[in-house]
């Protein structure tokens, strides 16, 4: 029941945040925004009956990637440039297209989900234990590729990275 | 190594050539022009005398029986084993490999030492020389390949070459334009071929497609149908596709248009690949497929008319060329319009013959123009010519007895083979009258056109004060020993109504055509042949006859053009005063038919893009062309750089997909 | 133990890729350079190698179902290693390098074993991700100039896009069957199209497979997906573009080869990407005049031919399409990189036309020779090995009864002649004024490019050898 | 208990939204965001789908999207720092149409 109000609630309020987000016109509020719709996504988590997965979207995604986001806005002061053309809002006839064609997909998803909808409802899987054995014994190859995409970002990010923020300086004066 | 259990290897023929192309291109920096050329020469030189040693060694060989030849078979390693295909890389060497060796080495030996002279001052003459040599190799490889997949090998090498030696002068655009031209056409054809090839190893099994052998032939009869359509229309279409193949090579109709263009290479080239050898690769195909095409029956049919149908058309055409090449590549196309023809009505071994006598006698004349052309720096008009009997005696007489070999004047070469087409045209089980009355009809005209070349070219007075250099003896003697080839070669095949030695070549290519070949019908005899040979020598002096009285040195010359004769270009619109003559000149307007039918609808439904009108030049190849630009300035159109752009391309074909595996299709 | 052999190939990749980054990162002069590129040389040989000893009875799964070891996916690991040390020594490595190009090269060679050898979709996700992420730095490397940089914003964006509809598609996928392991999969996707009783598949699982297609299709760059190529390849190192065009798409395929299940329903969306692709890809190269982009385009017809194999290893001739594929995959690889890398000598500051070209025969026989060789491999020009892939896919294409297919193959190759023919004129017959064309190579490089360039003819000669080497 | 598919339909919904994002604005890290939004919105797919199995592999393959989403991320905004240097601009249109090295 509990869980029925969490939900229902929080799903509208991630739809509604992030519609937010696409059409707001100033970055800093569009990342606030997000981190809103990521909230409200850790909610469903919560009540699709995983606690550990809201954590990890909030700390991770919310916390982590959002927040990287808004460094990056504030550096380059977007956030003072409201008059250019990149940052207004899409109209009416930039929206026609995609949105045709991302209605006419959502249809046939949600026509799908409806027609062939799974039977049952949800299982409770909340027990954070289990899920760190099974990624650990049983997918451990995966955690150690994850951790291979981490490393390749954050050197990939810093190859890119020292010649944005220091374009004068030599490579080895940063090393 | 060389000779094992008395079989000598075969690798070796095309081997040689390829070696020295090798040599020619890897070393190209450190040596003259004229090593290079020595080395070309030389590498085909003993590649002959290899030939030569294989084909004795070959007629050595006893024959087991009336139905099978000998031949010789040597396999180096598997070249590709998957699935259907299975390929190796292997030789085969019979008694038409034997012919076709023998003219390519040979007949290419003696174009080599012209060359030699020939491109003397030429500063690309190390290029030249080695794709010559690599040319020569792959014709070599695709006509002693012992499967169809090996030989397609050299049926691209081949024309890979052609393209490069067309556009030897690259300098000159419409060179490149003419060289391009040629290798889109022939790739059509070798589209239609490969289909043709697929099929055909579908259809009756893979082993019909190695030549040694053909086992499969009791298969041919039993093959299955499929698409709904019997097994007999399926073995038709792979006839026809493959005769599609054949006259893209062989510049029959309809996709003759690329050989007059290719005339733009260097004379010798055009010699040896768009006279003697290559251009002949579809009567080779055509021969080596044959029990496919008797098989089918419609399919020789098919090919009895495209080859009439080509033989009248290029020899009309070639009755007001101006141009001394082109004049001689019309013929081409009609000469092997015959062969085609006596293929297509049954009479293979006589369509291989043609061939044979064809190769002297066309490497004889081509040549003799080149020499006349070196003679008179590069001009090609024949009617700038005139009058040079006597400035250029060996090379007129060579040129006399080309023609004449040529017109079919009779005890000529020429007139043997030719003949004997004309007569299997009428008498054989594929034979009709209609055949054969085009084939006479073209064969007057071809007296006619053959010597017009000799009147106006070498009698009467000189039409432009043009300085005659003295050609070097490399440039005449190569001449002279083709023509007395191309003299005397007929009597490999004396007629049958003379009765000494006659039916020589047939008899010796009985083992390989046997029951395949078609015998003249019952009724038809020695004495009704003879009647017809007369008919045939009749109509071949009587050409000669109008020739003279139109063009001879008394004669006043019809049809007249309309204005200075001597200056008319490939592209002049209108260069003779009667319609009919302008109509022939330009082949029949098949480009600009080409163009009318297919290219200006297309030119009217895009009248808002501009282009179009700069494109829309060149016929059907062309109209293809257009369209293909059309849609790719459609897709280019997309191509601008937003990422927002692109992601909703991308987007739609996520929807696309999805609806199509939703609704469309059913699940 | 077994289990560490088993993994000896990406464990040598991931640690030498990271070793790699230690040393760049504490050492920076030119000698430290050269070290590295031969030591990403030999782990990724040495990777190579550990693969192909591997032992083919150890066909089982490993990993608790993350990686299986089958003949396709050594064909395939092979092959990819091979062009990885390839591109390691023959590739130039752009100016703004502080070492960081060998190890990320390395890794995306991670990337691209996992996809041969992965069995389940966690592999799959995560080896296209390690691939495209290296790629989206290794493209943008050069981060002087502004073109790479679009470039590889683009194609982040661009990949990005396309990745959330993989996973959404997978997702979708994972809701019908609850499993993530290929093989169980298939038995699923069998089971259920009977279960209604009707063969059809159900509707989720439907959707998710038409989304996870969209999600290979783009990285495949399949017409419609395939808008990012041209400006990628155009911008990316010669080398990237080289290991775009043949490693990445190789992989991905490897790792699409163990859906072939999908093609009872899915094959008639995927004969028409591959007829588009065939015909649109040889369409947008005709009257290009920038070199890369004309490999690009034709990258992107290649692609279609390549799906030729791929639908044709479904319909009952089995091992002939997919060795076709693999054949082709190995056969392009050659060709392609040895074009880039060509292309990649002869530029200079600007973007390379077709006009630049003329010239080079003089300045540089050889590299303009070995350029003859690779496009007229690309062109499938006998006896180059291109001609035999592209005879071998058609040929499975018609074995399984894609006659309409192969016949749009065949006519979109005929029209791809066009722009080919154009580069080789370009190359060779034209008239040379004064150029400015500059040829600056390694003795290395050049002995590369001679040696693969005789390869390609060599193996085009006798492909059986490529067949017996990746003992498939 | 929710039915398992009303998730999957908010999903959908949210990855919807996020393609919208994606085409329509010009501006590089509003699209960067709208791709979070999309792989997000898979993601939650996945929690779906792993509660309607009552197995831990799709809230895995969750975790398995999260270091994806932040390689992904890192390197893009590194790319908007300099692209913002080079160009002035992060407009994407902009960006497409200045067409010299």
């Amino acid at each position: 029941m509990m869980q029925i109000l969490m939900f229902y609630p929080s799903a509208v309020i991630a739809v509604i945040t992030t519609l937010m987000v696409i059409f707001s016109k100033n970055p800093v509020y569009a990342v606030l925004y997000l981190i809103m719709s990521l909230f409200a996504v850790s909610m469903v988590f919560w009540s699709l009956g995983s606690p550990f997965l809201a954590m990890v979207e909030i700390i991770i995604y919310a916390g982590a990637i959002m927040v990287l986001f808004l460094f990056v806005v504030m550096m380059l002061n977007l956030g003072q440039r409201r008059v250019d053309e990149d940052l207004r809002p899409p109209s009416g006839k930039a929206l026609i297209l995609p949105g045709i064609f991302a209605t006419i997909l959502l249809v046939q998803t949600i026509a799908c989900l409806m027609a062939g909808h799974p039977q049952g409802g949800t299982q409770l899987l909340n027990d954070p234990v289990a899920l760190g054995h099974a990624m650990y014994e049983k997918h451990y190859l995966g955690v150690k590729l994850a951790a291979i995409i981490l490393l390749i970002g954050s050197i990939g990010g810093m190859h890119l990275g020292r010649a944005a923020s220091f374009p004068d300086t030599k490579e080895k004066d940063l090393l | 190594m060389f000779v094992h259990n008395g079989i000598p290897a075969l690798w070796v023929i095309p081997a040689l050539p390829a070696l020295g192309a090798l040599i020619i291109f890897l070393f190209s920096k450190a040596m003259s022009p004229q090593t290079a050329g020595r080395i070309a020469c030389g590498a085909v030189g003993l590649c002959f005398g290899w030939v030569a040693f294989c084909s004795s060694s070959l007629l050595g060989l006893p024959s087991a029986d009336a139905h099978n030849a000998p031949y010789f078979h040597q396999e180096l390693w598997t070249w590709l084993s998957a699935g259907i295909v299975q390929s190796k890389v292997a030789f085969l060497f019979d008694r038409v490999s034997m012919v076709f060796t023998i003219i390519v080495s040979g007949v290419g030996f003696l174009i080599h030492l012209y060359s030699y002279a020939y491109m003397d001052d030429d500063e690309g003459e190390r290029r030249y020389f080695g794709y010559l040599n690599l040319f020569v190799a792959s014709m070599l490889i695709l006509v002693t390949a012992d499967n169809a997949f090996f030989m397609f090998m050299g049926w691209e090498g081949v024309g890979a070459c052609s393209f490069f030696l067309i556009g030897h002068y690259y300098s000159k655009s419409e060179n490149c334009a003419a060289a391009t031209k040629a290798f889109l056409v022939t790739r059509l054809g070798d589209i239609f071929l490969i289909l043709g090839l697929l099929l055909c190893a579908k259809l009756v099994g893979v082993s019909f497609l190695n030549l040694s052998g053909f086992e499969s032939v009791k298969e041919m009869e039993v093959v299955k149908g499929g698409w709904g359509m019997s097994g007999h229309a399926l073995l038709t279409i792979a006839a026809l596709l493959l005769l599609a193949g054949a006259a893209g090579k062989s510049a029959q109709l309809p996709l003759q248009t690329w050989l007059p263009d290719a005339m733009a290479g260097p004379t010798p080239v055009s010699a040896l690949i768009h006279a003697a050898t290559m251009v002949t690769a579809g009567v080779y195909l055509i021969a080596r497929f044959h029990i496919l095409f008797v098989a089918s029956g419609t399919g020789m049919t098919a090919v009895a008319i495209v080859g009439a149908a080509t033989a009248f058309y290029a020899a009309t055409c070639a009755c007001v060329q101006t141009d001394i090449k082109r004049i001689l590549a019309y013929s081409t196309i009609s000469q092997i319009g015959y062969m085609v023809l006596g293929l297509g009505v049954g009479a293979f071994s006589l369509g291989l013959f043609h061939f044979f006598t064809h190769a002297f006698y066309k490497a004889c004349l081509f040549l003799a123009s080149g020499t006349v052309i070196h003679s008179l720096h590069h001009e090609q008009n024949i009617y700038n010519m005139g009058g040079l009997k006597s400035k250029l005696k060996g090379t007129f007489a060579a040129f006399l007895l080309g023609s004449a070999a040529l017109a079919g004047f009779p005890g000529t070469s020429g007139f043997f083979s030719k003949d004997a087409i004309l007569w299997s045209a009428l008498t054989t089980g594929f034979g009709n009258p209609v055949f054969y009355g085009v084939g006479l009809v073209t064969a007057f005209l071809t007296a006619v056109y053959s010597f017009r070349l000799i009147f106006v070219v070498f009698y009467g007075a000189p039409r432009k004060d043009i300085h005659v250099h003295h050609p070097s003896p490399l440039l005449v003697w190569p001449l002279l020993v083709l023509a007395f080839f191309a003299v005397t070669i007929g009597v490999l095949n004396l007629p049958g109504f003379v009765g000494f030695k006659s039916l020589a070549w047939e008899h010796f290519f009985h083992p390989i055509f046997g029951e395949f070949q078609a015998e003249p019908k019952e009724g038809w005899t020695h004495a009704h042949e003879a009647i017809f040979a007369l008919i045939g020598a009749a109509v071949a002096l009587g050409g000669i006859l109008v020739s003279y009285t139109l063009f001879g040195p008394n004669a006043k010359m019809l049809p007249e053009p309309a204005g200075n004769i001597g200056d008319v270009e490939n592209s002049t619109p209108k260069p003779y005063k009667s319609a009919l003559a302008n109509f022939l000149f330009h082949g029949w307007g098949m480009d600009q038919l080409y163009a009318a039918v297919f290219v200006r609808p297309v030119k009217r439904l895009s009248m808002i893009n501009a282009w179009v009108d700069k494109v829309v030049v060149d016929g059907v190849y062309e109209l293809i062309g257009a369209i293909v630009r059309a849609f790719h300035s459609l897709v280019v159109s997309f191509q601008n750089g937003r990422v927002g752009r692109y992601a909703m391309v991308m987007l739609f074909g996520v929807v696309a997909v999805t609806i199509l595996v939703m609704s469309i299709i059913p699940r | 133990m077994s289990e560490i052999l088993a993994l000896m190939p990406e464990i040598l990749l991931s640690v030498g890729g990271t070793v790699i980054l230690l040393i760049a990162a504490t050492a920076q002069n030119a000698n430290m350079r050269d070290f590295v590129r031969w030591l990403a040389l030999f782990i990724s040989l040495g990777a190579g190698f550990s693969l192909y000893t591997m032992s083919q009875e150890s066909m089982a799964v490993t990993s608790n179902g993350w990686l299986h070891t089958t003949p396709l996916g050594v064909a395939f690991g092979v092959i990819f290693m091979l062009i990885l040390a390839w591109t390691c020594v023959a590739g130039s490595v752009p100016e703004s390098d502080g070492g960081e190009w060998y190890g990320l090269l390395l890794l995306a060679g991670l990337g691209m074993l996992t996809l041969a050898r992965t069995a389940n979709l966690g592999g799959l996700f995560l080896g296209i991700e390690i691939l495209s992420i290296s790629l989206y730095v290794l493209i943008a490397f050069a981060y002087d100039r502004k073109l790479s940089l679009r470039a590889g914003a683009m194609y982040l964006l661009l990949a990005g896009f396309a990745s959330s509809f993989l996973i959404f598609g997978l997702a979708l996928i994972y809701v019908q069957y609850g499993t993530i392991q290929i093989a169980e999969l298939s038995k699923a996707f069998e089971a259920s199209m009977g279960q209604a009783g009707d063969g059809k598949l159900p509707l989720i699982a439907t959707l998710g497979f038409a989304l996870f297609i969209v999600g290979v299709a783009f990285k495949l760059s399949v017409v419609p997906f395939h808008m990012w190529a041209a400006e990628v390849y155009e911008a990316a190192p010669g080398a990237i573009s080289g290991l775009i065009a043949s490693a990445s798409k190789g992989a991905t395929i490897a790792a699409f080869l163990p859906f072939l299940f999908i093609v009872q329903k899915y094959g008639q969306v995927l004969w028409i990407l591959a007829a588009a692709s065939m015909v649109g890809g040889n369409l947008l190269g005709l009257r290009e005049t920038r070199v890369k982009r004309i490999l690009a385009y034709s990258s992107i017809a290649h692609v279609g031919y390549l799906m030729v194999g791929y639908l044709a290893g479904q319909a009952g001739v089995g091992v002939t399409g997919q060795s076709s594929v693999i054949f082709y995959v190995a056969a392009y690889a050659l060709s392609i990189l040895g074009a880039f890398v060509c292309i990649s000598l002869l530029e200079r500051e600007s973007t390379l036309s077709l006009r630049d070209l003329k010239g080079v025969a003089r300045q540089s026989p050889v590299v303009a020779f070995c350029l003859l060789v690779f496009v007229a491999s690309l062109a499938g020009i006998p006896p180059a090995i291109g001609f035999v892939g592209k005879f071998l896919l058609f040929n499975a294409g018609i074995g399984a009864k894609y006659y309409w297919l192969a016949g749009i193959g065949l006519l979109g190759s005929a029209i791809g002649i066009y722009y080919y023919l154009r580069i080789i004129v370009y190359l060779f017959m034209m008239p040379t004024e004064a150029t400015d064309v500059q040829v600056r190579h390694t003795p290395l490089q050049s002995a590369m490019l001679v040696a693969s360039a005789a390869t390609v003819v060599i193996l085009g000669c006798a492909p059986q050898l490529v067949f017996d080497f990746l003992r498939f | 208990m929710i039915p398992a598919y009303h998730a999957l339909i908010l999903s959908g919904i949210l990855f919807c939204i996020g393609i919208v994002g994606v085409i329509a604005r010009r501006n590089l890290l509003f699209v960067l965001m709208s791709i979070e939004i999309m792989m997000n919105a898979a993601g939650l797919a996945f929690v779906a789908g792993s509660a309607i199995h009552g197995s831990y592999d799709g809230q895995i393959f969750f975790i398995f999207i999260l270091p994806v989403a932040a390689a992904e991320v890192a390197i893009g905004l590194a790319l908007a720092l300099l692209l913002y240097q080079k160009y002035k601009t992060l407009d994407l249109w902009v960006i497409a149409r200045s067409k010299e090295e």
